[in-house]
């Protein structure tokens, strides 16, 4: 039996102890109408050579491309100690820390993360983070909500991740919170004060800014931010952590810096994984603490005075609160912390700043090596950050199919998200591309062009 | 001591770094970031040092015991961590074409399918990053149905007092009134409550079977009766899932919709309090509005499921799928353990309960429910010693620990007064239950003997009892230097 | 700098508390004229990241194979526990256990595991381990010569694996140690006694025994110990260690057990890994035992009788004895040892019988398969545990190319090691063979036998 | 509590059982096992826990600061771990053909390129197992020399009395006599007593430079030109190669032939003793002599070097390549440090060995030679203390464990009483070093204070001081059930 380590005496034992004459006995309180019968979709158990065998071959099968597909999920190396040491038992297989006394190796880790989250984003406080960036979002509107008592408008602008409005719509949807779309320059590809004009006449809770945006643009955050803040209203950052390391962070937008920060931890040492696990990332103004949800750890003493750590401000949370909880969450992303904060000390601020400044370089390049081909050229003029928007001479699906036969998996088609954006892709750079996947990726574009020459 | 205590300025990991310079920049100047980050410069020796040093502060399944009530911690097969770390499962883009992905999407597609088979459910979507996330799609969902059919009236979600507090707490982010019902002597939902209840207002019932107070609900045709004839819907919250996996199908039960959390009943770690899953299975009438995306085969191909494919549904609720990861992990548990391994999981996870329950209650323990079968959980309440000796359920949790015991759940369900909801999992063996009810004994003569001593543990940690208070009150949430 | 933490500042103080100027100054009483100039063959450094991806690359090239290979090195499923627990830091950076009190992990662990050898080859002793099965046997040689008062001679059966009887003339030539070679009947695979008779009229230190032999073949085990303990010689047995949950262990061999085990370890999960490490494992009788070279663990207590484990026997070591020592090994391969004890605990008594039973059975369905192929015979009649030799009807390397072509490695040719066996092919079977797998084998091998048939 | 206590007959570990039962068998009944074999049957959680609660009683360089002379306990990059346990290197069988394991190869390739250019020798072999092999492999190759010269009445290898127990053993094992020459009071081979041992009945002498007293050998040329003048050979023990990488070539002082540690040098982990490497090198005239296999570079294609390549070798001292993952270690290693790395390995590594001695003489501890440079290394003498107090390097030694220090070397090297052979390695911080001789400082203080507490440390480990004696007394080498 996988897992199950009774012998057959040991059930006879426990049996006799339980005064039970057999382990279906003790399904007795079970109406034998609801037993099930056989299951018919569950293969026979596998040994785990067997198994071995099967998940190797698949992964065999996917294989590996040379990949410049960003869109919110970004290819950054990972020092080889960063899983080494988050898979220890000790990490992976440990509960949430309730029991502080027995969990202070999470705890602390949990605090040191949050103090590294707060400086990155330059605000007061973060939580111990929460499922992902596009979720984080969602409750960053709903804090946003709570915090303004009048209104319940939030204004997005179109310029933010297509999902992350999707998730974000589906979650707030419910409670009567409306989410309002805001148009963006198709020249530069920002948000521009004249598009949010329009939208300040009425009261409103918070504008969300991305920084960098979906086409990887940089928005005028220190406007937008103003602007938002002249109309008595809270400014959500949704960023890009690796970014921080070379752009204002959020708390420093503007006059006053935004008020809640919000973003996709997964660049900071978490691998694709064609999704997830993930994490996202909250971090407040300290004013807001307290309609943050999720996790927060706070530093305390213990009966000799001595430090030590414990979750604290639970009494927002739903296990206390119940339906008055500032939010049904009751995880975090206990483990991929654990190597998001790994990942960042072994970088520390100068790793952080050479990752991002590579990133950014190699996109400069990328763009400026592409834009020579007949036919391609930048979509918006707007400055980028490692990603870059690019209108090609054809049609893009079929562009990348022929770049993927290559080896080479090419971006985004941004038709998908934006209709309006024809035979544009979305390309993206980080640290991870040498000179030589740039000029492979070029040289190859090139070739596969001249079709549409 | 802090990561940040270790930092210098100017030690740098250089083999972390680029050995060339990025030459090209362009970013205006007001949009550069001219402020210090706060993380440590230090030496990838003294990064591993610490964190290997802060891991073994931890207890954990690897380590310990953890029969920790409802949280279902059983050992999580170091398989399923090796297979899902597989290079090329790690090294794949979300985004990348589905013809690059066709053996992660197999194991997605046929997850799936398995979950529908054990719950008794149409259709499955692996979506939800937790259970909490899969309680919000799954009220989502209700609240769908209702709007499609024009229901508006339906403004209340019922549920036990006994209920997990996310329960009540997803409702209200649903948008839903909670209206909540009392429990029996015997540990059932009160029926004559229920019944009072229901009415046209009543959107759904939240329910946890067995319940959180580990005890099968045992009218609980009656209760789907009752609730559907009211034209409402069954949540099946599946925190214990684990106690009947392959002897009963939610399906059958009643239930329309329900949440499976993963890194219960399927093992997946907890990491320190997540990430976790938790798929959603609905019944026949809820499949439109699964949340997207799911895995379709067709034609021996595997495909994503998106909004055009399923034009009705709640959305997305995720940047991309979910923890594709921690599904991968889920996948190779259950195919490790087969179509025969799903029950063995009820049946030992019940025995180990139902043992521990039979040895601590000679032991000398007040078990909550004496007159009921555990299911793979029991309450012990300690009224009576707090009475007499002022020793709370939270001191003698705090002892066990001592002993090298994580504690049980304590504190929950509240309607138990001095608590301890204890879950072994089946993957404990009889030794550990014995030497667990012997500490548990000792402790028994301590509370005795020593009560000063016991209310004042642990004594044999790395730190003495925490002060919660001062944290919540003298907030220090981060570091400064 | 990679892995140093010296700060510029750091790097002063230091210096101004030694009272040097500079750190080349610390390297003034190094002549000057030996100063080396610049290094020309080392490459500049590289990052992690860039090391990383070269290393993914090669390991790409090399690629993946269904190997039929066996001759020493086996390929079995390792479990997933067992190297995630043998990398952990406190197993992989630690130092040999001379501290006892901070190395009782490490020293129980290896108490444990000669608990485990000795029953596993049915002796009284283990050591910790010695560095492969070749040098294992040179060990057990030069124990038996010291044993033996009066022969230097050791009587080595040519079924011995070919490499392990180079390394041992290697390594006993220049102690005037003889090493005698015993032939072996060319129809069963087996030396037979009459094969032993001719050199039994000369004393000799030890008989080797392999079980089973280079050939896969079984031997004819009890005759040869009583023949050898007869002549008042040691018994060295030279075992697969997987074969033992099968076979009777060498403790048991013929009237009195053979008196020293050897053999290669690797079979006990430690990947292949293109030929190490792996670990040499030695048991031997217990009046034996002070003549075992290696390290040795033993049970004590501490100040307070709680039971505890150190190294011991000491006095027979290098660092103690110098040139008196019983041998000039100083370490093991205690990584090796680790994983291969986690492997024997997970596997258990059960498990490693299905392994080797499950091997054995493989062989004989893929010997049956391939017997069908015209022109392919057994070359041996004698009982085979997991490998058989083959005769194949055309050239071996050449067959071999064609099989590898079709991602399958099937054998060793043995004329590289036996001049007289033309067209034979060793060939291994173990528990990671599918069905498939020897259908495919033997399919693939049919099509390619077509052109010689 | 030993794994075979978590044992119980029948327990079943399954998901490593075989899912179909083997049906065929054809072995005769008298050689099939009838005994049972004591191992554990355990369940893999049981395992897991076992082994990783063991793991935790040890120190580690992932834990502690280990300060040992002589065996350089340096940082172990986990880079170099995951890159040699990639899939393709793990799963390459030894004698798959060349041409599938090109990649492998290079690695290997490269790296003999490499450790002959640090070395200044003419050709590296990679296949020894450790350093004691090493020697064997060198001095066999001093003998094949000799022989391959008709000269037969070289017997003898000059060993400093300083050298590591292995020098002398080496000789023994390859049938020399060995002549032991003294060492002078600066710590430098006396070179009276080296004239005077050298003669026609020469085969080599072993050196280890720096020298295992913490010293660089400054008249090393003149003893090349002596033993060189005599017929003799000069072996390089590269145990101290750390103190002088990058900075002096043992080929360029002279020596003919050389083994390098890879395992303290090159930074492959020690793994509890092992596995190590030890690649040899070899100036011009040893070259016919190397062990095989090596790898060669021919028309951009990698392969094994044999005996059919090299006639006149010593042979194989291995039945593959030696330890070919620990070697993968080293090149990784090697290629992040790159060309300047190697520089900064020796300087560091003496910037903190000079520091290090310089603050332990300022806290009052006697220095071996003060009036030398500290190479790597260095030997603080408690003659004093033991003489006025009866405390002994040992005792300061397990006083240090209490602190979280691993203990120097002590009783090494033998010439020197009572010391304290110490190095600490480049990969080590300045505060590390100050905090270690801040716990010097401490316990000289308890020297005089609690005397009799220092004598019977340790205190704070799981266990107290162990009885070796008894170990070797009554022998206990097994478990018995």
């Amino acid at each position: 039996m996988p897992f199950i380590p009774h012998t057959e005496e040991d059930v006879k034992e426990m049996l006799a102890s339980i005064g039970a004459s057999s382990i279906e006995e003790l399904f007795d309180e079970i109406p034998s109408d609801l037993k099930t019968g056989a299951l018919t979709r569950v293969p026979p158990g596998m040994s785990e050579m067997e198994i071995s065998r099967l998940m190797l071959e698949r992964a065999q099968a996917d294989g590996f491309y040379l990949s410049f597909i960003g869109a919110g999920a970004y290819e950054h190396h990972i020092p080889a100690a960063v899983w080494q040491i988050t898979t220890r038992g000790e990490f992976y297989s440990s509960y949430t820390p309730y029991q502080a006394e027995a969990s202070q190796g999470t705890l602390q880790l949990l605090y040191e993360y949050q103090t590294m989250m707060a400086s990155l984003t330059g605000m007061d406080v973060s939580n111990a983070s929460l499922y992902d960036g596009a979720t984080a979002l969602a409750e960053a509107a709903l804090m946003a909500v709570r915090q303004h008592k009048t209104s319940r408008r939030i204004l997005v602008p179109r310029t933010v991740h297509p999902v992350y409005r999707k998730v974000l719509s589906a979650i707030v949807r419910n409670q009567d919170i409306e989410v309002v779309e805001i148009p963006f320059c198709p020249e530069s590809g920002q948000v521009l004060l004249e598009h949010l004009e329009p939208f300040g006449q009425e009261d409103f809770a918070a504008l969300v800014i991305p920084q960098p945006n979906f086409f990887g643009v940089l928005e005028q955050v220190d406007a937008m931010t103003d602007w938002a803040h002249a109309k008595h209203s809270s400014v959500i950052a949704a960023v890009n952590p690796m970014s921080l390391a070379m752009l204002v962070p959020p708390g420093e937008w503007g006059a006053q810096g935004a008020d809640i920060a919000v973003g996709e931890g997964q660049p900071l040492g978490i691998p694709l994984s064609s999704g997830g696990p993930y994490f996202g990332f909250m971090t407040c103004k300290h004013d807001l603490v307290r309609q943050m949800p999720g996790r927060i750890i706070g530093r305390t003493v213990d009966l000799d005075n001595k430090p030590g750590f414990v979750l604290t401000l639970q009494a927002r949370e739903q296990h206390i609160r119940r339906s008055k909880a500032t939010s049904n969450i009751c995880t975090n992303q206990g483990l991929m912390v654990t190597a998001a904060t790994i990942y960042m000390s072994l970088l520390g601020p100068e790793g952080l700043r050479q990752v991002a400044a590579q990133s950014h370089a190699n996109m400069l390049q990328l763009a400026e090596q592409l834009e020579q081909l007949p036919g391609v050229k930048r979509v918006y003029s707007g400055p980028c950050f490692h990603e870059v928007a690019l209108t090609l001479p054809g049609p893009v699906n079929e562009i990348l199919q022929a770049l993927k036969e290559q080896g080479i998996l090419g971006g985004l088609n941004l038709q998908e998200h934006y209709p309006e954006l024809e035979n544009a892709l979305l390309v993206c750079t980080t640290e991870t591309k040498t000179a030589d996947d740039l000029n492979k990726y070029s040289e190859m574009l090139g070739k596969i062009l001249k079709k549409y020459g | 001591m802090l990561i940040f205590e270790h930092s210098r300025p100017g030690r740098r990991n250089r083999s972390q770094f680029s050995t060339t310079t990025a030459e090209k920049k362009n970013i205006p100047q007001n949009l550069l970031r001219k402020s210090p980050m706060l993380l440590p410069e230090a030496s990838e020796m003294d990064v591993v040092r610490h964190y290997t040093r802060l891991s073994q502060k931890n207890f954990s399944i690897d380590t310990e015991f953890y029969p920790l009530g409802s949280c279902t911690m059983k050992y999580n097969p170091r398989a399923c961590n090796a297979l899902a770390m597989l290079p090329q499962f790690l090294a794949r883009h979300p985004l990348a074409p589905e013809d690059t992905g066709q053996g992660f999407l197999a194991c997605m597609y046929e997850l799936q399918e398995i979950l529908k088979d054990v719950t008794g459910m149409a259709g499955v979507s692996l979506t939800p990053m937790a259970g909490a996330q899969g309680e919000l799609i799954g009220v989502m969902m209700i609240r769908a149905y209702h709007e499609a059919r024009g229901d508006k009236k339906r403004t209340e979600i019922i549920v036990p007092d006994a209920a997990h507090g996310t329960n009540p707490a997803t409702a209200v982010m649903c948008g839903y009134k909670v209206v909540e019902i009392a429990t029996d002597k015997e540990g059932n939902v009160d029926m004559a409550a229920l019944k009072a209840a229901v009415g046209p207002q009543t959107a759904g019932l939240m329910l946890t079977n067995p319940s959180t107070l580990g005890v099968f609900e045992k009218n609980v045709s009656e209760m789907s009766r009752i609730v559907h004839d009211a034209g409402g819907l069954l949540y099946y919250d599946g925190a214990n899932l684990n106690a009947v996996l392959g002897k009963v199908k939610p399906g059958d039960m009643g239930f329309d919709v329900i949440h499976i959390n993963l890194h219960k009943t399927f093992s997946t770690p907890h990491g320190g309090g997540g990430p976790g899953a938790a798929p959603v299975g609905v019944a026949e009438r809820l499949l439109p509005y699964l949340p997207v995306p799911m895995v379709a085969h067709e034609k021996g191909v595997y495909r994503w499921l998106t909004e055009k494919d399923v034009p009705h549904t709640i959305g997305r609720l995720s940047a991309h799928m979910g923890n594709a990861g921690v599904l991968l992990r889920a996948y190779v548990y259950v195919r490790l353990l087969g179509v025969k391994g799903m029950n063995r999981v009820s049946e030992y996870a019940t025995l180990n309960a139902n043992y521990l329950m039979a040895e601590l209650s000679k032991a000398g323990f007040e078990i909550a429910f004496p007159t009921r079968r555990a299911s793979h959980e029991f309450i012990v309440t300690l009224k009576d010693i707090k009475e007499k000796t002022g020793v709370t359920a939270m001191n003698l949790a705090k002892r066990l620990l001592d002993k090298g015991y994580h504690a049980p759940t304590t504190y929950f369900p509240i309607l138990i007064p001095e608590c301890l909801l204890i879950e072994p999992a089946e993957t404990e063996s009889k030794e550990t239950l014995d030497a667990f009810t012997a500490a548990m004994k000792e402790i028994l003569v301590e509370i005795q003997e020593q009560t000063e001593m016991v209310k004042s543990a642990p004594h044999d940690m790395p730190l003495r009892k925490l002060d919660d208070v001062r944290a919540a009150r003298e907030l220090d949430l981060t570091w400064k230097p």
